[in-house]
């Protein structure tokens, strides 16, 4: 009696927490909801990176001084996806710029052979982004790959080609701030929460 | 044939009890809702529409307890089924009744027992989303609760009678040669299991993917898929209520008439044929959804008037049948089976008529919808659950009907009778269904319905309570008990037709 | 159109119910020996014919047909937590008018009425789809869309209104 | 004996040849390669008796297990990390496939029943959500490989319905002892034989 009730009960019940674990308390089922708590729980620390914006000048990935940077990813000849996001991040640099906030938005390019300052410059007109406060930028150093591959494991960002030679990756708003650390992952249509959270930050 | 096994009569009396108390209580919500659109009472929208989820979903849910209860009982006559997946049945049912509870009347839950999505979702403020997963969670308990008791039913059914087509009666409508015939009872079993667990599986799948939508809602779900998972599990689980409840008219009116209700071929065939026609049905819900292909659409049509015949042809013509020069006696219980069956047949009547579409467009969602369905739910249903009750503790004398008795049966039918009429006549006046707050010239007809549902509400209580007194007084007798599973309180064994079965 | 479909059924209602009495009457007679199985089969016979009949006659012009000619006019109406949207306050009196109806959050249903509160014709309004019904008017006058189908607290408040005029060509 | 683990074998090893396409075909990846790893656990173990007394801790641990593995973001692991990759490997014939042939037999037939329905269920779910969901679910598959997802799980959904209903509605031969108390009544019942299912069915 006790062997049939007892070990299966005590089966469910650790079986129980695994799945609690397993889904940060039942809060996370996809790989995208996980990325998420994570580095809100655990913010992780930006190394020292430079990247090539579009006017070709090198700017640095971490934050100035007090700011913040708001980061999202990005290819050029994306067609649906990430011309919608540009277009949340027009706005949410609308809503900054009004209240002078002290932030840098920069749109980072996972494919940077293609996207070259040129295509960066186009994308940026096309949305907009003049530099001073949204700025379009690649990835570059010694070996631009072991960047990209090293920038798009700290976010957690993963990219795969699609069959029309294109990209599909997991589009969001990502914020460093001011003590350089990736801290938090927003939704690309999150406006308000994104201009709330930079304003109290800074 | 000599079974060891006796029928659950302390778990099925105990569950009729509860039924016949939840119905009288849902009626009562109803008497409110009637009330106050006639502006007897002052009930706010909010309120109302909370007390019509509750009506809704606690109507339904108590004519499928009291159905499951009926069918069981009977099936234990014919084959064996284990105690303890009653209990597990009845005790799912009563966790998932209080979490609807819960989600109504603490939460404020009021989305319509049909949980339409994405109304859960979308309440403009009045509940919660955690009222909204409580309420599904019950109906998942309660649907898990109805699908173990159909593998219980089936898998005996299968050991029984080697397959469900056997039980089902498909040798018989193939003509081919057998001595094993399955009695009326399991051939209506065989049916309800299957396409009511079809029902529950893919109800189940809407309650989990709306559930998943409530707590996740960039998981977004088909409103035209969800509507048609959602009229389909609640058409058919409605419809397995009537048809689970009918095997106490098969089983018990063979006492009156002495002549056994017997599985012919054409009775086979009819109840293979509602097999079917009662999953094609629901799509008469949906013939305002002209999105919808048209295909569908005329099959709802179709099926509506179709399905008809079954019912009139085969169940309702084999009990005039029976009836006639049976010289039987009238008590409670025969009274009331019998007019179980007239109320289902003449409620199936507005039911075809609303299901042609050039009709539907002018009586969908006015109160001939519940014209018709309160026809065969208070005339049909209920009605053949109250007669099984009142056969529960009617001894082993048929008495006559006479006395209080006499004037219950008199009140309920009356009063049903007219409480349907004035919600026919009410829609074929475009008085729309579901409205909290009623235009000044439908309000007299709302009065008279509130006079009408009174005297159903005092019917049922006559019936509720008779039971009850007759269940204390049987077992002050006999030194039963009700939770027990003695089978001595009961006349089952005793002058009981054989129903074709054989030894 | 209401009026007589009630009185079709609540006559077809009554004679059913007055064959189940009188098999009740006949209870206490002596038995009758007659062919049962015979007028059963000539019921279901009758009933069928009578149901291909019926289906016929009432699909062979399919109810739902939308209007495509030339004077047909479209109305787009689109539902929400608990208003109608009507992209038009006046529609033309005797022209086939085609509704487009939608909603914006959870279903409703476009019930149109005349000035003497009766249902003229209704369509579902669903999330994410554009049912269509066709309705002609052949009376000017104000008319009322109701909620038909059940949509939270202020379902029975969720009305709007629109003129039918004649017009001249 | 030899030849279920010889088949089991075989199942293992098509599983680890999958392995380079799974990448990015969730199709392939849920419904061949993980079907064929717990395949392999349930062949191995079929004919192993265990006690009834611990049944329904195998059982346990083979659903909770199953539910890990049904997980979006585990799939996502699998595909990311090497040594999750391994647990796939492991955990699925060892924790699910093998528990699960192991204790079947002992599990109470209307469990049994409830555990079929509920998985024709869950696949209907799984199906309803992959098709309609505007968002990624799985990182590393495109949207259009999840609706194929979807698809597939609806055609498993309506496959495994057939498998197990045609017995019910015909009365196949069971592979359960014949009856204790009443007499068998049909003609085919003594047909039934104990090799006409593998214990996973």
């Amino acid at each position: 009696m006790t062997t049939r009730l007892i070990f299966p009960l005590l089966a469910a019940l650790m079986g129980g927490g695994f799945l609690w674990q397993a889904t940060d308390g039942l809060r996370a089922i996809t790989a995208e909801e996980a990325r998420r708590i994570s580095v809100a729980e655990n913010p992780r620390s930006v190394p020292e990176t430079y990247l090539q914006a579009m006017d070709g000048a090198a700017i640095p990935l971490l934050p100035q001084k007090n700011e913040t940077v708001l980061v999202e990813f990005i290819y050029t000849s994306c067609g649906d996806i990430c011309q919608v996001a540009a277009f949340d991040f027009s706005e949410i640099r609308d809503q900054l710029a009004l209240e002078n906030a002290d932030v840098r938005m920069i749109s980072i390019s996972f494919d940077p052979e293609q996207d070259t300052p040129e295509q960066l410059s186009y994308y940026g007109e096309a949305h907009n982004a003049d530099g001073t406060l949204w700025t379009v930028a690649r990835p570059v150093s010694l070996s631009e790959d072991q960047t990209l591959s090293d920038l798009l494991e700290l976010f957690g960002v993963t990219v795969i080609a699609n069959e029309w030679g294109g990209f599909e990756h997991n589009t969001a708003i990502h914020l460093i701030d001011e003590n350089g650390q990736f801290s938090r992952v927003f939704d690309t249509d999150d406006v308000d929460q994104v201009v709330a959270t930079v304003l109290e930050s800074s | 044939m000599n079974y060891s096994y006796t029928p659950q009569s302390g778990a099925v009396k105990f569950t009729m009890i509860l039924s016949g108390a939840v119905f009288a209580l849902m009626m009562v919500l109803g008497l409110l809702m009637r009330a106050a659109q006639g502006e007897w009472l002052d009930i706010e929208p909010e309120l109302f529409y909370q007390i019509l989820t509750a009506h809704g979903a606690g109507m339904v849910g108590t004519a499928g307890l009291s159905g499951a209860a009926v069918m069981w009982y009977f099936l234990g006559r014919h084959i064996p089924l284990t105690k303890a997946v009653f209990w597990i049945f009845l005790s799912l049912f009563i966790a998932g009744v209080v979490f609807i509870l819960g989600s109504i009347f603490v939460g404020g839950f009021a989305g319509g027992w049909t949980f339409l999505f994405p109304l859960p979702a979308m309440s403009g403020g009045l509940w919660e989303v955690g009222a909204a997963v409580s309420f599904m969670l019950g109906y998942t308990l309660i649907g898990v609760g109805f699908l173990i008791y159909y593998i219980e039913v089936g898998r005996q059914i299968i050991k029984r009678f080697g397959g469900l087509a056997n039980a089902l009666g498909w040798q018989l409508i193939l003509g081919r040669k057998t001595d094993d015939i399955p009695p009326p009872a399991i051939v209506a079993a065989a049916a309800v299991v299957i396409f009511n667990s079809i029902a529950i599986v893919l109800g189940a799948a809407v309650l989990v993917v709306s559930i998943v939508n409530l707590l996740a809602p960039e998981f977004e779900v088909d409103a035209l898929l969800a509507k048609n998972l959602i009229y389909f599990f609640g058409h058919v689980f409605i419809n397995a209520s009537i048809y689970m409840a009918v095997v106490a008219v098969y089983e018990i009116i063979p006492e009156y008439t002495g002549r056994p209700w017997k599985t012919t071929r054409i009775f086979a065939i009819a109840w293979n044929v509602v097999l079917i026609f009662v999953m094609a049905i629901y799509w008469h819900h949906l013939l305002q959804d002209t999105v919808l292909p048209a295909w569908m659409l005329i099959t709802g049509q179709l099926v509506s008037y179709f399905s008809g015949i079954p019912l009139l042809a085969v169940t309702a013509f084999s009990l005039c049948v029976y009836i006639r020069g049976s010289n039987m006696k009238w008590d409670l219980t025969s009274a009331l089976l019998v007019i179980s069956i007239a109320g289902w047949s003449v409620g199936s009547i507005p039911a075809s008529i609303d299901g042609m579409i050039a009709v539907n467009k002018v009586m969908h969602n006015t109160q001939w919808v519940p014209g018709h369905f309160h026809t065969y739910l208070l005339l049909g249903e209920v009605a053949m659950s109250f007669g099984f009750m009142a056969w529960l503790v009617r001894g082993k004398n048929i008495r006559t009907l006479s006395g209080l008795d006499k004037a219950a049966f008199i009140t309920y039918v009356f009063g049903a009778v007219g409480f349907i009429l004035v919600f026919l006549i009410s829609g074929a006046a475009s008085v729309p269904r579901r409205w909290a707050v009623h235009l000044p010239e439908w309000i007299l007809q709302d009065r008279v319905g509130t006079i009408f549902a009174a005297l159903v509400v005092l019917g049922t209580l006559g019936f509720v309570v008779r039971y009850v007194l007759g269940l204390i007084f049987e077992n002050q007798a006999s030194g039963d008990q009700i939770s027990g599973d003695q089978n001595s309180g009961d006349m089952s064994s005793g002058g009981q037709p054989s129903l074709g079965q054989k030894a | 159109m209401q009026p007589l479909i009630l009185t079709i059924s609540l006559v077809v209602m009554a004679v059913v119910a007055l064959l189940f009495w009188r098999s009740v009457r006949a209870a206490s007679k002596p038995p009758q020996q007659e062919n049962v199985g015979k007028r059963r089969t000539q019921l279901i016979w009758g009933l069928v014919v009578f149901g291909v009949f019926i289906s016929i006659a009432s699909l062979r012009e399919w109810p739902h047909a939308i209007a495509s000619g030339e004077d047909a006019i479209v109305v787009n109406v689109t539902g929400g937590q608990w208003w109608w949207e009507i992209d038009t306050e006046e529609v033309p009196l005797g022209k086939p008018v085609n509704f487009f109806v939608t909603t914006e959050d959870v279903n409703h249903g476009m019930g149109i009425y005349n000035s003497d509160m009766q249902l003229l014709v209704q369509v579902q309004a669903m999330p994410g789809y554009t049912n269509k019904v066709t309705y002609t008017f052949d009376e000017p006058g104000l008319y009322q869309v109701l909620c038909m189908e059940y949509c939270g607290v202020s379902h029975h408040d969720m009305t709007n209104e629109f003129n039918v005029v004649a017009v001249d060509q | 004996m030899m030849f279920r683990y010889g088949v089991a074998a075989v199942f293992m090893a098509s599983a680890f040849a999958l392995s380079p396409f799974v990448v990015s075909d969730p199709v392939l990846h849920v419904l061949v390669q993980i079907p064929l790893l717990l395949l392999s656990g349930g062949l191995v173990a079929s004919r192993i008796t265990i006690s009834k007394d611990i049944a329904y801790v195998y059982l346990i641990i083979a659903l909770v297990t199953l539910i890990y593995w049904m997980l979006p973001r585990s799939i996502d692991a699998a595909l990311s990390s090497t040594w999750y990759d391994v647990a796939k490997f492991v955990s699925l014939p060892l924790l699910v496939g093998a528990p699960l042939a192991l204790s079947w037999k002992h599990i109470h037939p209307v469990l049994r029943g409830f555990l079929k329905a509920n998985a024709i269920s869950m696949l209907g779910i799984l199906a309803f959500l992959y098709i309609h969901a505007p968002i990624r679910i799985c990182n590393s598959y495109l949207v259009t490989d999840q609706q194929n997802l979807g698809y597939g799980f609806f055609f498993v959904a309506i496959a495994l319905s057939l498998y197990w209903s045609w017995p019910l509605i015909f009365g196949a031969p069971t592979q359960r002892p014949p009856q204790r108390t009443r007499s068998q009544h049909l003609s085919y019942e003594g047909t039934s034989s104990m090799s006409s299912h593998p214990a996973v069915d």
